[in-house]
């Protein structure tokens, strides 16, 4: 008796489950599809965005992209993915991308670059790359962004140095930031040149620059205490400790400048910065940026090498429409649309096409940054690297303090990152 | 001195003890009633996600993936082989060890002065609120800010009777005591709840204080204090807590450094859950720390019995 | 100590008494003075940058005095964000939430303050616990259990949680004061026929103003500034409360400086008036406990 | 059957026993005083007839019916707290109106009630003030007024005048006692002052460590104290103490104690409980009201010397040690006779303590007009109609009762 009812409850179930969907269906076979998409973008960047949404939204009208600023989106994202909610595309930093893609997180977008034919030659190789984990692509670039050395030419001038010859190498860099530090009677810093340590650089672009790299090619040792490491953290402390790190941090912060950098307030003279400074730098510093800024390549110190960052989208797993979400995506890498962002946010676009349009590259100031996507390098896509990394930021931080030399900090550090990468290695395996 | 039948046979006392007369039934059925909401929502709310916490544990578990059964891998692995987890626990010790006494004195303090009739005290106890509600955006610049070794107004007022300031955030001895002193800026949050205790103690106990002929001090130490205790304590408990989950300001201001000297317990695990997708040893992490706090708490309570004064203590 | 001395060095220890009473009240002052101006300061800052134009913020030195007044920063920040609409939503959650969590946790502290049962004990130890573990490593399960009851995307998820309980933290708080409460009043209710819900409505609520009072403060402030709850459970842009909406003035990699700062200053000035209000039951209800002679 | 009833009713806090009574019977309408040293449980006895604590075992029996499940409100029992319980936010007004306010009484009714018990206190005036700003004495009249106005099966009394002053407490002494003969209700009233209870007690429960020691009437109580905390708790200035032999001479039983010795009259013998012998030993108690003292009395039963004029005013009182004396006493011992020489020896020197073994302090009336002098040598006799024996062992009383209650 008992079973026959659980039957009948299990069928009455089911026709109701049967009659929704295809109610919904029906319904969505008539209106548009609304998908979501998540971004952390505010101010110009976020307008850039509405842009391209907006773009999309009247290009068709089977799909309607609804945008929402997430603020920690990296939290929200996590839970939303754990608690199977999340949303159908996410504009994200795709430095991000290993780690999520590792964990089964992301849809896997071949087939649709297959259909589609999408070219991955058409954006910046090392744009694309990053998006590739284990031979699959989990995220399309949608904008890149690369650094340059912003230099203060008043600041040039007054030490004495040529405003058109930005420095070329390290050996320069270190010579004209001797020029152009000051002191007061007291001994304390008034004026910098590059503070290597400064705007967030990471060891391992000095890594790379020596031809060095973090991991070695199928990424089972850490390498980043090779020679080449030791030769770039020596480097880099025995800049610091020119200017004392005690007086750098004493120059750091001050009341009136420290809504910026003090870059803006002619306190450094030069510094390694990312494109997206430079609307920050025209609303806060417009006489720098028309009278004083110049913008060159980062010099080498072996070879020439810059970080490419920059943000990709995605489909996370489980996302309810994929399909619509793809559609959106390749708008989004479309060369308009690349412009258009480009020209709001002021960014790079990942479409080399666009970024080498006129409308983009045409910007001085942004030129620099286009330019030196050639020695683009980016980080590892590997889910232990920001484990690694956070070994090589303490290790940083041990030789700047003086408390271990510079090569022993990197062996120290290189023991804990290797272990760090075994266990992810094996369980990788697994 | 005289006994007309002695004393108790145990038998009698037993027999007693068993069940509860229908009174003590109904206070306890009323108790039950009162802690309804709170007892259905923790078990609902709270204990779940606890346990399941204590599952993850023992697994490896990024988020993304369901987790993987482990066994006490990560316990061992923490106690081994993990030299950030001392370090972490050690930050946090000391930050506690400083911030929980000064905060409660300092909270009662300026409670004791933000009781007094002066004009405009409204104002002021506004005023002195103010930090506690202070975006912690604001308030980090503001304290960058005067913790600068050249500029910032410690420092100058340290060179006003000659010492020379340390660098502060930046110096990995003096960072911990620079966020101590932040700290107890914050006070003011305390504060509040030492106010609303001061309104309990009775007036009459002061005038017998003062008839006795006690100073100041005195009262403060024979009538406010004993009286205050149970705020105290509630104090100290949740200082405690609190400050063994110490997080904003070091993910704001310092990041950990310098040289981890900033690390504290649950900064470091927050990494590792969130910046290095390992929930299920940061959740190992988490019950450590719990481990700790519950047998601190435990010890608290088991000393409170020795100074906390309760005027409305229930027999039992 | 002065009021002890024998008739004729009374008058003389009257005028040290007085003298002592103008010290003291002179050293409070001046304490106060120096203490709220040091804790003003940052907020005159705030103040000031929020009237600042973009040249103005970064100067290298720092002028208290905007020159000029942009007031017009305040209409953009407004305007910035959809001001209202998040005000609006902030008010709905923050007044049931302070609901919910005042009168629950009342309640909740009643029970464990003033009635006897077997296994209370326990359950207060097992109410500190819930507070020690660090939100971090539950919250992803709470969320998946909020979104498998429903309230993902849906303010429930903000609000339900108040009333069940209303915070550990405030239990306490509120059942340490409880215990201060002689409990002849309680027994006096009894006897004039009060149950226990009478008991706590009629006596040690009205007794407890100023602990009730700092405990609805105190739920006013988390809910108004709760930043993490509203951004897990909220996925609609419209639903958005204002302390998440101000985390849209900070982007990635530039900042509306004078439009948070200004932005901030709307969204504390209610905490403020809600504090200056509410305080003045730290003080209107001295000594409502005397109860010997 | 009592209007209260407590049958084999026993309280326990953990594991200490507070309240142990096997059968208190209380009748309708009558003044019952728990008397005790503080912490003997009368409180607690207080409280488990209020129904604020269940007794571990045991049976509440009111008016017939137990009510050992009951609520207060359902006993309808009112109560006098001894720091009076005020509600100190309300006004006096709502302070006596909340019993009726609970009860759903009609607010006009309300109204009229507590005007009515306003006036029978001398309390209108201060219906609108807050407790915390009126006088003890005023807020005792309130918390009686709060009793009083529900008009209960009980009153019950926790010491309610301990903390008035001297002068106040007998003022509101009376007056208790006025109002109680005016409304009849059943009282019980807790106090540890024995004037107080031999002032308003119909009958009197003596409790010492939670147990029942005596009840009776005030009467009974003082003239026939069932053991010696009752004879030293009942009575000011407490009653006289003195261990003695006792010896048989020539068909006589006397007694011999520090600086005594009396012949036992031959009533009291046969009061002697079983009928028995005396014990070897015994505790002799006699009040210092049925002490005689005088320089030079006839049979006087002892001598001493004065080490404390007591003066009260209305009544005077001597301290004399006895056993301290320059002369020797006649017996039928002769000088070898009694403890007292057998350590004070004789002639003593001057100046030696009261509390020096050996020696016995007797307080006892003073008659004379002049002040007796320290120092002075006095006789003194004891009143054979009421003296007390009690048995050293176990404290009870050796003798039956003349005119017993129950």
């Amino acid at each position: 008796m008992r079973q026959v009812l659980r039957l009948l409850a299990l069928a009455l179930c089911l026709s109701l489950l049967a009659t929704i969907t295809t109610a919904q269906a029906a319904v969505a076979s008539r209106a548009p599809v609304e998908i979501a998409l998540w971004h952390d973008w505010t101010g110009e960047g976020g307008d850039g965005v509405v842009a391209v949404v907006d773009a999309f939204n009247k290009s068709q009208s089977n799909i309607v992209v609804k945008a929402t600023v997430t603020p920690d989106l990296g939290t929200k994202l996590l839970a939303s993915v754990a608690g199977r909610v999340p949303p159908d595309v996410v504009l994200f930093d795709r430095y991000m991308t290993g780690q999520y893609a590792s964990r089964d997180a992301l849809t896997p977008l071949d087939t649709y670059i297959a259909r589609d034919k999408m070219d991955p030659g058409a954006f910046f190789e090392a744009c694309w790359n990053e998006t590739v984990y284990r031979g699959k692509v989990y995220s399309i670039p949608f904008e890149t962004n690369s650094r340059v050395l912003m230099y203060n030419k008043r600041l040039f001038k007054e030490a004495g140095l040529d405003p058109s010859k930005p420095p070329e190498t390290w050996d320069d860099l270190v010579r004209y930031s001797h020029a152009l530090t000051k002191r007061d009677e007291k001994g304390r810093l008034v004026q910098v040149g590059f503070v290597p340590i400064w705007n967030g650089v990471s060891l391992v672009h000095y890594l790379w620059q020596c031809g060095g790299d973090a991991f070695n090619a199928d990424a089972t040792r850490v390498t980043f205490n090779g020679p080449e490491g030791v030769e770039a953290l020596e480097w880099v402390v025995s800049l610091v400790n020119y200017y004392g790190y005690d007086n750098l941090v004493s120059l750091a912060a001050g009341f009136g400048s420290h809504l910026s950098d003090p870059f803006y307030t002619g306190k450094v003279a030069m510094k390694s910065e990312g494109c997206w400074m430079l609307s920050d730098m025209r609303r806060y510093a417009p006489n720098l940026v028309a009278n004083d800024l110049g913008v060159a390549p980062l010099p080498r110190g072996k070879v020439r090498a810059t970080i490419a960052g920059g943000f990709s989208l995605v489909i996370p797993k489980g996302a309810a429409h994929s399909d619509a979400a793809w559609e959106f995506i390749k708008f989004a890498v479309s060369k308009d649309a690349q412009i258009l962002f480009a020209r709001k946010a002021g960014t790079i676009p990942a479409l080399k096409a666009a970024a080498l349009d006129p409308q983009v590259a045409g910007d001085p100031l942004l030129k620099p940054f286009i330019d030196a996507m050639e020695h683009a390098r980016y980080r590892p896509v590997h889910p232990a690297f920001p484990e690694v990394e956070s070994y090589i930021y303490q290790a940083v931080d041990k030789a700047v303090h003086g408390e271990m030399s510079p090569e022993a900090a990197l062996e120290w550090a290189a023991g804990r990152a290797q272990k760090v990468l075994d266990r992810y290695n094996r369980h990788l395996r697994r | 001195m005289t006994r007309e039948i002695d004393c108790t046979s145990p038998g009698k006392a037993d027999s007693g003890r068993r069940g509860l007369s229908r009174n003590a039934v109904r206070e306890a059925r009323d108790f039950y009633l009162c802690i309804l909401p709170w007892l259905v929502g923790f078990s609902g709310l709270t204990l779940g996600p606890m346990l399941v916490s204590f599952y993850y544990s023992l697994c490896e578990y990024n988020i993304l993936q369901p987790p993987t059964w482990v066994g006490l891998a990560n316990y061992v692995s923490i106690f081994t082989d993990d030299p950030l987890f001392w370090t972490a626990l050690y930050n946090t010790a000391y930050y506690t060890f400083f911030s929980v006494p000064l905060g409660v004195a300092g909270s009662l303090a300026l409670a004791l002065l933000l009781n007094q009739a002066v004009r405009g005290v409204r104002v002021f106890r506004t005023i002195f609120y103010m930090p506690s509600i202070m975006p912690a955006v604001a308030s980090s610049i503001l304290w960058i800010w005067l913790f600068n070794p050249q500029y910032g107004l410690v420092n100058r007022a340290l060179s006003l009777v000659g010492i020379k300031g340390p660098l502060w955030l930046a110096d990995p001895v003096w960072s911990k005591p620079a966020l101590i002193l932040m700290g107890l800026w914050g006070v003011g949050g305390g504060t509040v709840i030492f106010l609303a205790g001061l309104q309990g103690v009775p007036r009459h106990l002061y005038e017998a204080a003062v008839v006795d002929g006690a100073t100041t001090w005195q009262q403060f130490l024979h009538v406010t204090l004993p009286m205050l205790s149970p705020t105290v304590f509630f104090s100290f408990v949740m200082g405690i807590i609190g400050s063994f989950q110490v997080f904003t300001q070091s993910y704001v201001m310092t990041q950990g450094g310098p040289l981890n000297s900033t690390l504290f317990y649950v900064l470091y695990l927050y990494r590792v859950a969130f910046e290095f997708f390992q929930m299920g040893y940061a959740s190992a992490l988490a019950w450590i720390l719990f481990v700790i706090l519950v047998t601190f708490t435990g010890l608290q309570l088991r000393l409170s019995r020795r100074w906390v004064y309760y005027e409305g203590d229930l027999r039992r | 100590m002065v009021g002890r001395v024998g008739i004729p060095r009374q008058s003389a220890s009257r005028r040290t008494r007085r003298m002592r009473a103008i010290l003291v009240k002179t050293l409070v002052y001046l304490v106060l003075l120096v203490g709220s101006s040091a804790l003003l300061t940052p907020f005159l800052w705030m103040v000031s940058t929020s009237l600042k134009g973009y040249d103005q913020v970064v100067a290298s030195k720092f002028t208290w005095i905007p020159k000029p007044v942009v007031w017009s920063n305040y209409t953009r920040a407004l305007e910035f964000i959809p001001f209202w609409r998040y005000l609006g939503n902030t008010v709905l959650v923050t007044s049931m939430c302070l609901i919910g969590a005042l009168s629950a946790s009342a309640v909740v502290a009643y029970g464990f303050a003033k009635l006897r049962a077997p296994g209370r004990t326990a359950l207060f130890g097992v109410l500190l616990a819930s507070m020690m573990l660090p939100g971090q490593v539950t919250m992803i399960p709470v969320f998946v259990l909020f979104q498998r009851l429903g309230w993902y995307n849906n303010l429930k998820a903000l609000i339900i949680p108040a009333f069940l309980g209303g915070g550990a933290f405030n239990i306490f708080l509120l059942r340490q004061f409880y215990m201060t409460i002689p409990n002849e009043l309680c027994d006096a209710a009894k006897i004039d026929g009060c149950s226990n819900l009478g008991i706590l409505v009629r006596i040690v609520a009205p007794l407890s103003k100023p602990a009730l009072t700092a405990v609805g403060v105190f739920i006013f402030v988390a809910n108004w500034t709760d930043f993490f709850s509203p951004l897990i459970y909220l996925s609609d842009q419209e639903k958005y409360t204002l302390a998440l909406g101000l985390r849209l003035f900070q982007s990635l990699h530039s900042t509306e400086y004078s439009l948070l700062m200004a932005a901030s200053i709307v969204f504390s000035l209610p905490i403020l008036v809600v504090f200056f209000l509410a305080q003045r039951y730290f003080i209107e209800g001295v000594t409502l406990t005397g109860m010997k002679g | 059957m009592g209007d209260l009833v407590l049958s084999r009713v026993m309280k326990k806090f953990n594991d200490n026993v507070a309240v142990e009574i096997d059968d208190l019977e209380i009748r309708k309408g009558e003044f019952i005083v728990l008397l005790g040293p503080s912490g003997c449980g009368k409180t607690t006895t207080l409280r488990l007839i209020a129904g604020l604590e269940s007794p571990t075992r045991g049976e509440i029996i009111l008016d017939g019916k137990v009510v050992n499940a009951l609520s207060p409100k359902e006993r309808n029992v009112a109560m006098v707290f001894q720091d009076y319980a005020l509600y100190p936010h309300m006004r006096v007004y709502d302070n006596i109106a909340l019993n009726l306010r609970v009860d759903r009484v009609p607010k006009d009714e309300i109204d009229r009630r507590v005007h009515e018990v306003a006036r029978l206190l001398n309390i209108e005036h201060l219906l609108s003030r807050r407790p915390r700003a009126m006088s003890g004495g005023q807020q005792q009249r309130v918390a009686l007024g709060r009793a009083i106005v529900r008009n209960p099966r009980l009153f019950l009394m926790d010491e309610p005048l301990s903390n008035l002053d001297a002068k106040l407490r007998l003022t509101m002494r009376s007056e208790i006692k006025k109002l109680h003969t005016r409304l009849g209700t059943t009282t019980i009233y807790v106090t540890h002052d024995q004037e107080e209870a031999m002032v308003l007690a119909d009958r009197i429960v003596i409790l010492a460590d939670g147990r029942v020691l005596q009840i009776g009437s005030p009467e009974d109580v003082y003239e026939n104290p069932r053991n010696v905390f009752v004879a030293r708790f009942i009575g000011s200035p407490e009653m006289n103490l003195a261990d003695c032999r006792v010896e048989s001479a020539d068909g006589d039983a006397w007694l011999l104690g520090e600086g005594l010795r009396l012949k036992l009259p031959a009533d009291v013998m046969t009061r002697v409980a079983g009928r028995g012998d005396l014990p070897a030993r015994v505790v002799l108690g006699v009040r210092p009201r049925n002490v005689k003292v005088g320089r030079e009395l006839e049979d006087a039963d002892g001598a001493g010397e004065v080490t404390f004029f007591e003066r009260l005013g209305e009544v005077n009182y001597v301290h004399v040690e006895t056993g301290k004396t320059g002369a020797g006493m006649d017996g039928p011992g002769g000088a070898s006779d009694g403890g007292v020489r057998d350590t004070a020896g004789d002639g003593a020197g001057a100046g030696v303590g009261a509390d020096r073994p050996g020696t016995t302090v007797l307080v006892a009336r003073w008659d004379e007009d002049r002040e007796a002098r320290a120092g002075e040598q006095v006789e003194f006799r004891l009143d054979r109609a009421h003296i007390h024996l009690f048995d050293p062992a176990s404290g009870m009383s050796l003798l039956t009762c003349g005119p017993r209650s129950r």
